[in-house]
């Protein structure tokens, strides 16, 4: 019997079993919103989401637009600005996980959401970082959602908007460690279409950790459509979702399918 | 009390930019953007504008499309989860309707550092934000040839120093946003300025102190009296603010927490117009020209769309609004 | 939302306090000081703290007085118009009481820019404020030798630097404060540490998010429903909270806006007691050493004293009350 | 007959006249706050009165007895904090006025509120700044008030806790003008018991302008009152107060005598 949830559902699904109960989570427009709000109405109920627009421990009854939307904001007991959430929160380093989106990821985790090409003149200019950067830069923990296409997952990305593991030294001239630009934290997971990807603590290079085997995906599909060479030795199957994920995701956290595209 | 009464009509809002002027446009991606005031901007035929916001929307996206953008200095310009902003991306996709368009990308967190020092007098504040990424990669920054000769762009985009005080850590130096002129849309104005703004307040009162000049449109201007009583949650003091317009709706197509949502049969029409010059100059032609006041605007857009878009009072927001433009369904 | 629930009793605010400790005590001079929690940091014997504060009031020359402070940093002690700092003063001008007790001096924007730098987590920040003045004469540092020795001091009092971005104006680069513990009453705050504080924040927002651990008393411990009715006025979210403690009148003797005024009664014989170090002892024996407890503290204060200070409820203070001291009528 | 007005009225009413309507005036807890609640209850009604805890555009039924006081925010329209108030308004230099006390000033309008004798071992110390070092460096302009001794009125301030017109240069080894500090502004005037004092517009140095005859005062009396020798060539008498002025002062500005000791 085939499946009955989509690739999108099943990363949705496995992003939001990254958070945890009691932690502080930064999230991003887009699906991020969506795999933290199904984890806040899970098995993460106190877990404190934040929005770098205006949000603080958001527990919205109907699904935020955008970071600022007024939906997010729905009975909670405080209305931040970016000052707050960012420099006050972040830049002290008081969140425990970013959670991101983008156009690009590489092998240590460097994110591009700023444009594929040259910067002066793109073959495609996105929006910009918004706080992809920031988030990436200071949180204790970054993980990331994306499809999984070999135009993203690439060898190295075509501009650094949001630093990974190895990123660009203090004189913009070479690649070194995060750590060696004064960054704690660092990505976490690269939760994709296809599986979740962590990164190896010695190398700090991605590896993949569980491949969507129930959907029909294997691990040779996912070095297909990664261009970097991809560590596959540890690859195990990922548990499906629950019927309660797929009831929650389905009729609590989108029901209009804006995010989910049903 | 101050005394003075600020009040002007909408039309009188072009005289306080100037061609030339950095202008911060308030509110966030596509919530609480002075829309009616930027479309007033654009009938003037203001020129040569740089745009400093953090993070822009449509309306940025529509200045840069109107042709009254020659730099935009930012984080985001975007409609979130609506669309892409065709205009801008042109810009840089197509090199031949650059017209010497230059941006200068930054960070939520940066950008929100650097209008605080902007609003404190400081010409620069540290930050621990962008180090290891390629927003401060010196060749690729995109105001490069502007600095040191443009008065309105800083002399560099950073500088690193090493802390002096505590454990000696590398840090950044940022330098201030100094806007010419702030432009503001916020639920309450009083005569005097002052403002009152719920559910975000975004970087408004950082961007209306920055500014050598500010001015805020307002859903309604209410009366002292009303402002006293909600003063904990009033957000800009008078004192800060040059002028007030009230405008209901002039936040439209952006949403308004209390007062209505975003309007997605907007975002359709524009993301398919905008997509190239021609529909884009025709869509001006019938949305902006055409009705040739906001509230010409209104009146195309129609009381049944206001209607659809009105924000539910216990909510903020409307309960019943659909946002998926794919399957939009039409009003009339 | 958050499930935690963080209150605690008074009894316990000192195990959150260790000896050397850098504690900031909110507040403004005779407003809103955190004096149940003084009070029991008193009665611990709690030794060598090192006192921030912007500025500091009965509480810190209290505190002083009682030999629990080793330093203090900040830009006032006082009792404002009610009469002079004694205790502070004397460790200045009688050599003989001085053990060890240094002081360094600030200014009230400077202070603020401090702990705002503190809260973004940056070591420094820079300001226009200080220059001309001899609160920055090297020769006049009165942390001069504790600079590079002692871990809670910043390794020197300023910098100059020349702003690379604009203007080129020589600006001053000062430590961000980076305090251990944060001490604040307000009116209401909720079971999670959401905090509620009108007619005044001062810099109680930006200490608690600067701090390793924040302590709040308040007023009252309210519902997290009643916090969400009044989202624009809470000012410091409990995930910047340690600990609440339900603690009426935790301020006395100094005001809380809406709740009550400054107790002159207290101001009075506080003030001849601190004029020599023996009657302050008698004092502290009498005050805070004898009721054992802020409870026995209040009770020995009185219901009619109490509810002579107590707020008019539209006025936000005591319209009644009289504030000379040396015109001030007995209530027993 | 005897004029039925003390010192202490008409050094406030002399403050309280140099403060113009419509001015943002940055007060300091004390004397400073009578005088510029009578400008404001007289002949300033647009005058924007601030103060550095909390008020802006205070208007206050009852006098405050600090610049936190609730008083000092009865029916203001925003509750700033100093961050707002001396950071973003005082810093960028969007105040016209501050207005002051002091232990000591100087010929050319240095203020000490610090301490009087050596720094490290003081004859008397004071409470400290609080924000006059800030007022005094950054107000368009500054208005001193303070009682006419010559202990007060010294050859050199023992400590310059607020800059004047000569203040410490920036290696602290020399004094030099405050616009070789980067200083904007300056004292503008001295409003003593005796008189009121301005500074001289090319040497900066104090010089009498009016003196009390009608209560008494003789410039010799300045003379002698002032320990640094002080051109009187431009003295001229000072206006008594007009009744307005008493009864606004006594009956709704100060009627406990908190300040003014009746």
């Amino acid at each position: 019997m085939a499946p009955n949830y989509s690739r999108l559902e099943m990363m949705v699904v496995a992003a939001s079993r990254l958070l945890c109960d009691g932690e502080k989570v930064l999230v991003g427009t887009g699906i991020p919103l969506v795999a933290a709000i199904l984890a806040k109405k899970t098995h993460a109920r106190g877990m404190v989401m934040v929005m770098e627009a205006v949000a603080f421990d958001s527990d919205p009854e109907s699904l935020p637009f955008c970071v600022a939307d007024p939906r997010a904001v729905y009975r909670t007991t405080w209305t931040p600005t970016s000052a707050e959430v960012m420099c006050h929160f972040l830049q002290s380093g008081k969140i425990d996980v970013g959670f991101l989106g983008g156009a690009q990821v590489d092998r240590f985790g460097n994110l591009n959401s700023t444009c594929i090409g040259a910067y002066g003149l793109p073959e495609k200019r996105f929006e910009g970082s918004g706080g992809a950067s920031d988030i990436a830069s200071l949180a204790k923990r970054t993980i990331i959602i994306m499809n999984h296409e070999k135009r993203r997952f690439v060898e190295r990305v075509d501009y650094i908007t949001s630093p990974g593991w190895k990123c660009r030294a203090l004189d913009w001239k070479s690649d070194v460690m995060r750590a060696d630009v004064g960054l704690d934290g660092g990505p976490h997971a690269v939760v994709s279409t296809l599986g979740v990807m962590k990164f190896d603590p010695s190398s700090k290079e991605m590896f993949v950790e569980t491949y969507y085997d129930d959907l029909g995906v294997s691990i040779d599909d996912i070095r297909h459509m990664t261009e970097f060479e991809i560590d596959l030795s540890r690859a195990r199957p990922m548990k499906p979702p629950t019927r309660e994920e797929l009831a929650v995701l389905r009729e609590k956290v989108d029901p209009e399918g804006i995010y989910m595209r049903y | 009390m101050t005394q003075t009464r600020k009040r002007i009509p909408i039309e009188r809002v072009s005289e306080f930019v100037q061609d030339g002027d950095s202008v911060w446009l308030g509110g966030w991606t596509v919530v609480r953007k002075p829309f009616a005031m930027a479309y007033e901007l654009i009938r003037a035929g203001k020129k040569n504008l740089h745009l400093v916001n953090n993070p822009g929307g449509p309306e940025t996206d529509l200045l840069v499309g109107c042709g009254c953008a020659a730099k935009t200095e930012t984080n985001y310009i975007g409609h979130e989860l609506f669309g892409h902003p065709y205009n801008f991306r042109r810009r840089f996709e197509q090199p031949e309707s650059n017209q010497g368009f230059r941006h200068d990308d930054w960070t939520v967190a940066t950008g929100s550092l650097r209008i605080m020092a902007g609003a404190m007098g400081i010409p620069f504040i540290p930050t621990k934000f962008l180090r290891g990424s390629d927003i401060l990669n010196p060749e690729l920054d995109g105001f490069r040839d502007l600095r040191g000769i443009d008065p309105k762009v800083p002399k560099r985009k950073f500088m690193m120093l090493k802390d002096p005080f505590w454990e000696g850590e590398e840090v950044v130096l940022i330098p201030a946003i100094r806007p010419d002129v702030c432009l503001i849309h916020a639920q309450e104005a009083g005569e005097d300025g002052t403002v009152r703004i719920t559910g975000g307040l975004f970087l408004d009162y950082y961007a209306a102190v920055a500014a050598k000049i500010t001015i805020v449109s307002a859903e309604k201007i209410v009366s002292r009296e009303a402002l006293e009583d909600t003063r904990e949650e009033n957000a800009i003091p008078g004192e800060a603010v040059d002028a007030v317009v009230e405008a209901p709706f002039g936040a439209h197509p952006t949403a308004v927490h209390g007062c209505y949502d975003n309007d997605p049969w907007w975002f359709r029409d524009y993301l398919k117009a905008s997509k190239n010059e021609g529909t884009m100059q025709k869509w001006v032609d019938e949305w902006i020209v055409g009705p040739g006041s906001f509230k010409g605007y209104l009146e195309k857009v129609g009381a049944r769309r206001l209607g659809k878009i009105t924000a539910d009072p216990e909510l903020s927001y409307s309960a019943t609004i659909k946002r998926r433009l794919d399957k939009l369904e039409e009003v009339n």
